[in-house]
């Protein structure tokens, strides 16, 4: 019937399932107050061997399961990524869920699970499976959004994360019902094969409305307007996991329907969009004074940069966006990792205020925060400068003057709040006293991985670029 | 014979309708239906959109769409009832500690 | 060849002692730093040396092309192939390479050697500072970063020193962070930087765009080969978005305001990075691309007037300034804009030759300034100095030196490259460089009068320190006036490389930066009128005469009006014009104008513009009017009654007053509209944005 | 089974199906919206009927009408709606969101509108006899992947709702 083929095309995704449904298995046999740090060790191990079968995917590319999922050098790539985030999460979430005294281990089990959303969103070539994935990646981050069971805000940004993208949902899934109505199919390849007869009204409308659902996803103005709230008000390290990994999944599967469907009309869209998320994000960072906000508005211009990407040509757009997609998951994990050991018990020192003076009060962690930034403002030999280079280069190859000089103003203005950081970790006296915990081997590991991601982005890129490139042409043919 | 875009028409003001309860309403519940409703409409749409092309593939589709409604409803009134539990309220006016 | 093979391992040093002291430095003894810090720069300029006198030999084999050495390809890879102007896509690439040529031979010298002369000078000046180990790993940092500015064989790996100049200078003005000024000034000169950053990054795009590469050679060679037309549109777009970076790191108007702000950083850090070498990289990079310069002539043009603009305004502020590195930092300014008005006219060579002998000098007037300030404990004030040159007679006479040097008195340094440009200058045979001409003298008097007022109100005149400084006032260590012994026989010495042949030299520098601009000469003689025809020694030497007098002008009025000064002595152009000397005090307020313009640090009544006031209004409007009324009267109310409060409040109130603020807050008000918390207000701004959307969709 | 007059029935379900649907976000107690919107549900249901996918109908039927609605009511029985009640009943914005609204109905409709002429008035019908066995066969076959994935789907919704509906630890 199936051939076994097809389940190597899904060993990723098989792997985190059973290892997620382990976490799930074991957790009740663990006491109420036992730390879960085992769960998270079992989760790690899933997530190290789906990277590891992800990479062994390399030798079996081609469709499955008739025709759903298509694996090719673009989805390995976005497996592994998506894998990578997992994993430092976990890593990052073990001191993190003992002292916030969560003692869920299906915290882990929800975050093996939303993966594989994630990652069958990068494989996907039929929009059935995409929506699915997609809401199995959301319904995952609404609940870990939750996952501060005692905090009120914790709580409320699960609520309107989960309201809001609803709501996104059922503009995306009413873009779908236009696409099949313009073309009597779902999936990706027949869509293309269909609109390249001729474009109707409805499948530009349908494009329009699937636009909003994954801008939703991927904090896009103007459909980027929850995130500041979210991502304040979710746990630390689940930021860190929803700021990167749906992300680069909702990239992926939009790279997949604007390019390999060959849609028509959505160019001024991706401009406005792009044009928005940059402004606005850079603009409502100026002043924040709380660092999860700040990075918040700070993804939201990261989204905008790699939107500008995506108006680009072709193939040096795309793989401009996948590289950018790797270099903004390790800075930004990276940072929110940062946060989260900040924030301390019930995450209470979470202001500009509360970092004043870290530069003699943990200088390591000053030090690695500092690269982050500084990756994040795109100074070089760091993946963000390169991310940025490429994206804007890739743009003004495509005569897309005016939105690369937004662009470029936008990242020097942007330098102003992401150095406010540093500038409060250097050079402010501590105006209270904020207890800095000793750094857990675990978190260690895991800054390490995103601050090494961060340089060998900046420094040695040519690989991940020549594999980016190879994935863009992947997916125009 | 009542031509397609008949019941097109009536999906768009059923959508409309469900976007208007999600933006006016001032219980999380209703709030929830309201994307009930929005969904339903554009099933309305896919059922449609099958028999016009004579696919089928839309009927299946709707099929997953009632799947994914399950699990969010599932989750969202779960969500709700944790909001109530540490708010008393369903007014989602009220649970606003997160802004600026 | 070994040397000149690994020249790679120049820029590597430094860094790895950096990051040493980055890991390890904290327990490290102060000992061990020096050995680690100051060995890898002697080692360095060792090599550099080395490597120079290999590449000459190189050179002479290799029909003066110049050397290069990629280690591997760094951003991008051969197989990413983008589109270019000429319609043959080009692979997206820039190599970890390096390039020596005559002209990053002369710059890779000075920076080592002068690099090398203040981190002896800082093992002194620092002993007694906190933060020994931190220091020195800054300055080690900053030492790779310039290296790989001059060093790199393309534009992306200039951009890489670009950018790390501008951290590290970032994190060394604000090394006394516990002054709140020291940060202050450290943001400044960041955001500054960036601006210009911004547009060197547009012109980098667009070199890439047009020419399909990012190497110096390449472009030199199509740019040289013709094909491109003089005044070519491009050409001129490229040039002037590179010179808006350049002025954003060299510090020329309109982007200058960072640099005097930057002497809150440690005296040799002034001298090294906002003196010696850092400010000069704009002036390295537009002469590294003098083949694109040379094809936009009216780039050229705006280059000379914002140098020679520059140049004066800096000069005239400098006259009043009261703290003696403050002075230095306008004359700095002042200097840059003399190279760049050099590279301007198209003397491309005496730009750099002034760039050369300026380091010597400059360099050693901030180590002499820093040698001051360390002997009176700290005070930088000349209204509280005088009559310090018996006491440390050391310092006094290198110092000395220098001031002659950069007023152009004949046989020092200064005055053959200053000479040089302002002949260059006039030789432009055309109206607007004669009128050039008179700024660039004006300056020069300027120049020299402030130098000697510096020297009068520090070394000469009747003290006016305070008993106990006077007390305290001593000579500073061997590590600290070596180095000053040192730049001192530079600064006399350094222009006979440059000697024109009208004083029967050769001018051997300009000889060997030939190859560099070689192609120059034809190009820029189709370009502008020529030059050489105009060479009429009789003008040479009248002219020469001039200079000479500005520079014995500038001492004599200096010596009459501060000779003598004791204990409130009175500024002469206080006296003259009281108006003018408040605006020149306080720097034409060009500082205020942009806080409160630009930052909105300040506020212009009651009302802040600007990035600040931006943010700010926002965060206030939500706070205030939001907050306060989530569950009382409707949002519509609100939004009414917040907008009749701001209609009166700004509006009515402030048109008069204040016509940009409105503008401002316009601009500000659909930002701060968004995130207030409610779930269905955001649902409702996804909502009429995806309306947005579909309008165009079926339009 | 061919419909009888369908042109009726087509106006009398959509007239039920919009007027309930109007009543759901019009009524201010939750449990009057939620019976409002089992009725719109099932007049959609007919609606599924005329358009020959009895498979739908009855997936609606069950699945919507009788489950999710179900567990509407359910939790509207849990919290407490008294305090709800004593709202208002829209919101302040309720001017701006209903011209927002409107604004978007109308664009859809106009995309109809303009797209008119792909629709042909008469369209030929599927074969409804075996659209059950089809239904089956595709979401066994060609749909096998996103069937199973569902599973993993109402998995993680199950496991996610325990956690968020969990008495919150001391």
């Amino acid at each position: 019937m199936i051939p076994s083929t097809d389940y190597i095309r899904l060993l990723p995704e098989l792997i985190l399932i059973v290892f997620g449904l382990l976490v799930m298995l074991i957790e009740p046999l663990l006491g109420e107050h036992n730390n879960r740090k085992g769960l998270g060790a079992i989760a790690l191990m899933g997530a190290v061997l789906s990277i590891l079968a992800s990479f062994y995917q390399t030798g079996y590319e081609g469709a499955a399961f008739f025709d759903m999922i298509h694996v090719d050098t673009f989805s390995i790539f976005f497996h592994v990524l998506i894998g990578l985030i997992a994993a430092v999460v976990i890593l990052a979430s073990f001191e993190y869920l003992n002292l916030q005294q969560i003692r869920y281990g299906e915290y882990y089990g929800l975050i093996l699970l939303s993966s594989v959303g994630m990652m069958l969103m990068s494989s996907a070539v039929e929009l059935v499976l995409i929506f699915i994935a997609l809401e199995i990646s959301s319904i995952g981050t609404y609940i870990l959004a939750g996952f501060r069971r005692n905090a009120p805000i914790s709580i409320e940004s699960s609520m309107k994360y989960f309201l809001l993208g609803s709501f996104a949902t059922a503009f995306f899934l009413y873009g779908v019902a236009l696409m099949f109505g313009a073309t009597g199919s779902t999936s990706v390849y027949t869509i293309a094969t269909t609109l390249a007869q001729g474009a109707t009204p409805l499948a530009y409308v349908g494009i329009a409305l699937m636009f909003v659902g994954l801008g939703f996803k991927v904090a896009s103005a103007p459909f980027h307007i929850w995130t500041p709230d979210v991502y304040e008000g979710a746990p630390a390290p689940v930021v860190a996991f929803m700021s990167t990994g749906p992300k680069a999944a909702a990239f992926a599967v939009l790279l997949r329907v604007l390019f390999a469907t060959e849609a028509p009309g959505w160019f001024w869209l991706i401009w406005a969009s792009a044009v928005l998320s940059m402004t606005l994000g850079n603009i409502g960072a100026l002043v924040q004074n709380n660092v999860k906000r700040l990075l918040a508005y700070s993804s939201i211009a990261q989204a905008g940069y790699i939107l500008v990407a995506f108006a680009a040509a072709k193939d040096i757009g795309i793989s401009a966006v996948i590289f950018y997609a790797a270099a903004y998951a390790a800075m930004n994990v990276g940072a929110f990792a940062v946060a989260s050991h900040l924030a301390n018990v019930g995450e209470k020192y979470v202001t500009l205020d509360d970092y004043a003076g870290l530069g003699r009060r943990a200088p390591g962690l000053a030090a690695v925060l500092t690269i982050f930034m500084l990756s994040l403002i795109g100074i070089p030999v760091t993946g963000g400068f390169l991310a940025k280079f490429y994206v804007f280069q890739a743009a003004m190859q495509s005569h897309l003057t005016g939105l690369v000089i937004i662009g470029v103003i936008n990242s020097a203005v942007a330098a102003y709040y992401y150095l406010r950081v540093i500038v409060y970790m250097y050079m402010r006296e501590p105006q209270r006293d904020v207890p800095v915990l000793k750094m857990p081997f675990a978190l260690g590991v895991s800054l390490a991985a995103c601050l090494a991601a961060t340089i060998y982005l900046g420094v040695l890129p040519g690989r991940i670029l020549d594999y980016a490139m190879a994935s863009a042409r992947v997916l125009v043919r | 014979m009542v031509p397609i875009s008949y019941y097109l028409v009536l999906s768009a003001i059923l959508f409309a309708c469900g976007v208007l309860g999600f933006l006016i309403k001032r219980n999380v519940i209703t709030i929830f239906m309201s994307i009930e409703l929005m969904l339903n409409a554009v099933n309305l749409s896919f059922v449609a959109f099958a028999s016009y092309w004579q696919a089928l593939s839309g009927q299946v589709f709707v099929f997953f769409v009632m799947v994914v409604a399950a699990a969010e409803a599932a989750v969202g009134l779960a969500i709700i009832i944790a909001v109530f539990r540490t708010r008393q309220t369903l007014n989602p006016d009220r649970v606003n500690l997160l802004k600026l | 060849m070994f040397f000149l093979n690994h020249i790679w391992v120049i820029p590597l040093m430094p860094i790895a002692s950096a990051a040493v002291m980055f890991f390890f430095g904290r327990r490290l003894s102060k000992q061990a730093v020096n050995a680690f810090c100051v060995g890898t720069i002697v080692l360095a300029f060792a090599w550099s040396c080395l490597a120079v006198y290999q590449y000459s030999s190189y050179a002479a084999a290799h029909d003066n092309a110049p050397f290069e050495k990629v280690l591997f390809t760094w951003a991008g890879s051969d197989g990413v192939m983008l589109p270019t102007h000429s319609g043959h896509p080009a692979p997206f690439k820039a190599e970890a390479g390096f390039l020596l040529d005559p002209l990053s031979a002369i710059w890779l010298l000075f920076v080592t050697g002068v690099g090398m002369l203040i981190h002896i000078y800082s093992t002194g000046y620092m002993a007694h500072e906190g933060g020994y180990y931190r220091f020195f790993g800054y300055l080690n940092l900053f030492m790779f970063s310039m290296l790989t500015l001059i060093l790199g064989n393309n534009y992306a790996m200039l951009f890489v020193g670009w950018e790390g100049v501008g951290l590290c200078s970032y994190l060394l003005i604000g090394f006394y962070f516990q002054r709140h000024s020291a940060s202050t000034a450290a943001n400044k000169a960041f955001i500054v930087n960036r601006i210009g950053d911004a547009s060197f990054l547009m012109g980098m795009f667009t070199i890439f765009w047009y020419f399909g590469t990012y190497r110096f050679t390449d472009i030199t060679s199509v740019a040289r080969s013709g094909q491109i037309a003089i005044g070519d549109p491009w050409m001129i777009a490229i040039t002037l978005l590179l010179f808006g970076g350049a002025c954003g790191k060299s510090a020329q108007l309109p982007l200058y305001v960072w640099l005097p702000d930057a002497m809150e950083g440690p005296t040799p850090v002034s001298a090294l990075i906002h003196a010696a070498t850092m400010v000069t990289a704009g002036v390295y990079m537009v002469a590294r691309s003098n083949a694109l310069f040379v094809l936009a002539p009216p780039s050229m043009k705006v280059v000379a007037i914002v140098g020679a603009l520059t140049a004066i305004f800096a000069a005239s502020i400098g006259l009043v300034q009261n703290d003696i590195k403050r002075v230095l930092a306008y004359s700095t300014v002042s200097q840059l804009g003399y190279m760049f008005l050099a590279l301007g006219v198209g003397a491309f060579a005496a730009g750099v030759f002034h760039v050369f002998t300026h380091a010597f000098f400059k360099a050693l007037l901030f180590l002499g300034a820093g040698s001051v300030i360390h002997a009176m404990g700290g005070e930088q004030d000349m209204r509280n100095m005088g009559a310090l040159a018996k006491k440390i007679p050391t310092t006094f006479k290198t110092m000395f030196i220098a001031t002659l040097a950069i007023a152009g008195i004949p046989g020092l340094a200064g005055f053959f490259s200053k000479d040089e440009i302002l002949w260059q200058t006039w030789s432009r045979n055309d109206g607007a460089f004669r009128a050039l001409w008179v700024i660039g003298f004006i300056t020069a008097v300027m120049t020299s009068f402030y130098m000697f007022r510096l020297i009068y109100l520090t070394f000469f005149s009747q003290s006016r320190m305070s008993h106990e400084a006077e007390h305290h006032v001593h000579e500073s260590p061997k590590s600290m006036t070596v180095p000053l012994m040192v730049l001192a026989f530079c600064s006399v010495f350094a222009g006979y490389l440059g000697l024109p042949p009208s004083l029967g030299g050769t001018n051997r520098f300009e000889k060997f930066l030939h190859p560099v601009f070689a192609a120059e000469a034809h190009q820029s003689a189709e370009a502008v009128p020529a030059k050489e025809e105009e060479h009429a020694p009789p003008i040479e030497y009248g002219l020469m005469l001039l200079s000479i007098g500005a520079g014995f002008g500038g001492w004599w009025l200096a010596s009459r009006a501060y000779g003598k000064a004791g204990k409130g002595y009175v500024e002469p152009i206080d006296a003259a014009a009281q108006a003018v000397y408040t605006t020149l005090l306080n720097k034409y307020y060009v500082g205020e104008g942009y806080d409160y313009l630009f930052t909105g640090r300040k506020k212009l009544g009651p009302i802040r513009l600007g990035a600040i006031g931006l943010g700010e209004a926002s965060w206030k409007f939500d706070a205030n009017v939001i907050d306060g009324t989530v569950n009382g009267a409707g949002w519509i109310t609100r939004l009414s009654a917040a907008f009749s409060n701001w209609w009166d409040k700004w509006v009515i109130d402030g048109v008069l007053v204040n016509g940009p603020a409105i503008l401002a807050k316009m601009v500000s008000y659909p930002v701060r509209l968004f995130e207030w918390g409610l779930v269905q207000w955001y649902a409702l701004v996804m909502v009429v944005g995806l309306v947005g959307f579909v309008w165009y969709a079926i339009r | 089974m061919t419909p009888i007059a369908p042109t009726f029935f087509f106006y009398f379900l959509s007239a039920v199906a919009l007027i309930s649907a109007i009543l759901v976000i019009t009524r201010k107690n939750p449990v009057h919206s939620a019976l409002a919107l089992i009725v719109t549900l099932l007049s959609l249901a007919g609606l599924y009927l005329m358009l020959y996918a009895p498979f739908v109908t009855g997936v609606q039927v069950i699945v919507y009408a009788g489950g999710i609605m179900v567990l509407f009511l359910f939790v509207i029985m849990l919290v407490n709606i008294e305090r709800a009640m004593k709202e208002e009943e829209f919101n302040k914005q309720w001017i701006a969101g209903l011209i927002a609204s409107l604004l978007l109905g109308g664009l859809f409709l106009a995309v109809y509108f303009k797209g008119r002429a792909i629709f042909p008035s008469e369209f030929t019908k599927i074969p409804e006899q075996m659209n059950t066995q089809q239904v089956g066969m595709l979401i066994f076959q060609n749909y096998l992947l996103p069937f199973e994935i569902a599973s993993l789907l109402l998995l993680v919704a199950i496991v996610g709702a325990v956690v968020m509906a969990k008495k919150k630890l001391s």
